[in-house]
């Protein structure tokens, strides 16, 4: 098997391009990769549109943020696309202010949304959202008496992934809940940077336990932040 | 009779709808708080929608994995048995209907079973995150709330004015004057907490309660 | 956690009921739940209808029969739903002798359909069969300028599925490739037998490490019979 | 000039097309053997519909796993660096175009890509397996044929009359006559396999065959 790049945090920060768009794994910081979102707010980032399941923390009063939470702060982004922007209270700032661009979607759909984009669907039917604010402008289908929301793929110029393990050929374990949206992301987009707590030989990982096989991953990064 | 809040009777009341081996997401605040008056020797497993199946309770001060988190970010642990999967297959258990309870706060709730928690135009809109999933697909809904606003009115509805989370899929409310079941176009009192009587409680609430015939005054202190 | 209960292949057997419709794992007999097919065998199966990947083998010149293919030699089945019954004459046979209603299906989409099932998904936009037969009679779907079929999801009365290692709970571990359907299955039938070589105690699988959470599962039964 | 079946050139001649970290998935029969003839040094990656990154080569006899099978139902091992999925997740990896190459058999192949390998109806239908998910999916998909039918005819096709398992997705034919690319509607012969010439595999083949100016003779042997 192929050894993929390993790069630093910046060199990964280089090829995340202004007015892209981005994919961040991580939930309220959970997963997130740490070190890679630090190099992007170094090098500072203009007009990106950012798919996160939320975005981290940012609270006005302690000034204590998290995660992708630090390019909020940093205004990164033209867009973002969520489930939940509760615990930042910089992205609703913006969103009220009309600075930025906030689009909610239900985290389940979100979660397949982005599955599908990997996956190579058109789209999905799916119950959640029926009878709310979701379904405007979307197309609603019957099947089996049930209505449905169609909803579409969701895909990405760059997603950066954070593991708990790597091999050298780009497989990845994740751990715990920092799974997450990490391993959908990882099939979603054209570019898939992925930050490791740990990086092994080829050959070390058992192929039972691989949650994102090798084929999906194009750069690595050493994780040297790991706090959220 | 006087009202003075008590989210105790809440949370002791939903405790006790479980069974052994029943699937249960508990939602942030309120509902979290379930799980420690669910009855000795019914085990539920906890389910938490970033990932988990079998939450166990919060590590002590100084043991905390940050890589295991609650939907709300805090740390947690996991019970033997529990396991970890990615987000498209957590709403994949959810809107499968493999999730037999959801429990979640509630901004307003009305008789049709509609239920808005996620969003006040203007003022706060945090997101829906995964409660729009979890309405549509766990086999029960139950709403928790104090019956009250602070204002004083009724959070039980005719009919929300807020954007909805869920048309039509709560099955229960229960506040701290009682347990509603949503049937028909009303809420059906099914429990009256003591010291309340469910005249008084039909009075106060600002939607049609019809009172069950085998309607039960429980005392929850 | 609960323990689920764990019992004999005959008992797994008697809960399969005549006119059901049944979900089998396994892929040309590799991660098929062998000991739990053969009681079935003994037992006498009337009017079932399965969806399985395939029909696993039976070459009428050698006699050899593999997995499910047992059940298709004695008549078990009223209709197949599978993607390739190629490697067994008797199911061809009993097609083109209208003895059998066969429905063939492409294997990403059939897997998929499980899955719709499994995840509360009213269907979902596939390319795959655009333009051949497989279209007939199903709803077609421009999205972004791209043809794509709706396809539905597919559920099971009960599903045996197999495991290489089980613990008490219920949850799953599978080997190699014998994981193919088996994971999808488990999510999409009322009822789940989980067939599994090695049954430990509960906690004693790592949580990062499961494929089929213990939920799904309702009952176990321990592997005996291991050849395809 | 005299025709004679020559698989070996048609599994030589893919073998070449790949490129170190190719994703490629080889068909059952003739396509399996185009992993024997990859040059050294291009190191490509093997998925296996099954679930399965990184097939390796059938293990020596007595050490078969039957855990690790192929599409076809044999043992196989894993290399290094390989790793197992389930059936949804190994066609999301084909249908989501993250596999390079899929290379196929042929029944009837015609020059506007269509392809048809898995039934001829009454006589043989095994079912399209995972072939349909493969043409469809593949972001190159190439088709591996001896150029003629025992009968004489040439399988590739103004149009095809089998039912088709994927309508206009191929872009690639190799037979032991030559290299075609399949394009606005006809076949472009781009390379021609010595002994035979451009003009006598443009006669002998019943479909619209244009030679590319730029067509070179290659020798496989």
């Amino acid at each position: 098997m192929l050894e993929k790049p390993i790069i630093t945090a910046q060199e990964a920060a280089e090829k995340v391009k202004d007015g892209c768009t981005l994919m961040s794994g991580g939930f309220m910081g959970c997963g997130a990769a740490h070190t890679i979102i630090q190099a992007l707010k170094a090098k500072g980032l203009k007009d990106v549109s950012l798919i996160s399941t939320d975005t981290a923390m940012h609270d006005l009063k302690t000034g204590k943020v998290t995660g992708i939470g630090h390019l909020v702060v940093d205004r990164c982004f033209r867009k973002i696309t969520a489930s939940h922007i509760g615990l930042n209270q910089e992205t609703q700032r913006q969103m009220n202010a009309g600075e930025t661009e906030v689009e909610l979607v239900p985290q389940g759909t979100l979660a397949e949304r982005i599955r599908a984009a990997g996956n190579g669907l058109g789209g999905f039917l799916t119950p959640t959202g029926i009878g709310t604010e979701v379904q405007e402008g979307k197309q609603i289908l019957n099947v089996n008496g049930r209505d449905y929301l169609l909803e579409l793929p969701l895909k990405a110029d760059v997603a950066i992934v954070k593991a708990k393990k790597a091999d050298k050929a780009g497989n990845l374990i994740y751990a715990g809940t920092a799974r997450n949206f990490n391993p959908m992301m990882a099939t979603a987009a054209d570019l898939v940077i992925a930050e490791a707590e740990e990086i092994v030989e080829v050959g070390e990982l058992d192929p039972n336990h691989v949650h994102t096989p090798s084929i999906f991953v194009d750069f690595l990064v050493k994780a040297e932040r790991l706090e959220m | 009779m006087e009202y003075a809040p008590n989210k105790d009777v809440i949370v002791k009341r939903i405790a006790r709808i479980f069974h052994s081996g029943d699937v249960v997401n508990l939602g942030i605040g309120l509902p979290t708080q379930v799980v420690n008056h669910v009855p000795e020797g019914v085990v539920i497993i906890l389910q938490s929608e970033n990932g988990l199946m079998g939450l166990g309770p919060a590590p002590e001060k100084g043991c905390e994995d940050w890589d295991n988190v609650n939907a709300g970010g805090s740390p947690i642990t996991v019970q033997p048995g529990g396991c970890f999967f990615d987000s498209a297959t957590s709403f994949g258990i959810i809107r499968g209907g493999h999730v037999d309870y959801t429990v979640l706060g509630v901004l307003e709730v009305d008789q049709e079973g509609n239920l808005a928690n996620y969003k006040v135009p203007g003022k706060m809109v945090p997101g829906m995150g995964g409660a729009m999933d979890l309405t549509t697909g766990a086999r029960t809904v139950i709403c928790s709330t104090l019956h009250f606003e602070p204002s004083g009115k009724s959070r039980l509805k005719r009919r929300c004015t807020l954007p909805l989370t869920a048309a039509k899929e709560v099955d229960l409310v229960v506040t701290d004057l009682g347990l509603f079941q949503v049937k028909d176009g009303h809420f059906v009192l099914a429990e009256c907490f003591a010291p309340y009587t469910p005249e008084w409680v039909k009075e106060k609430t600002d939607a049609d309660v019809v009172i069950a015939p085998d309607c039960k005054i429980v005392n929850l202190d």
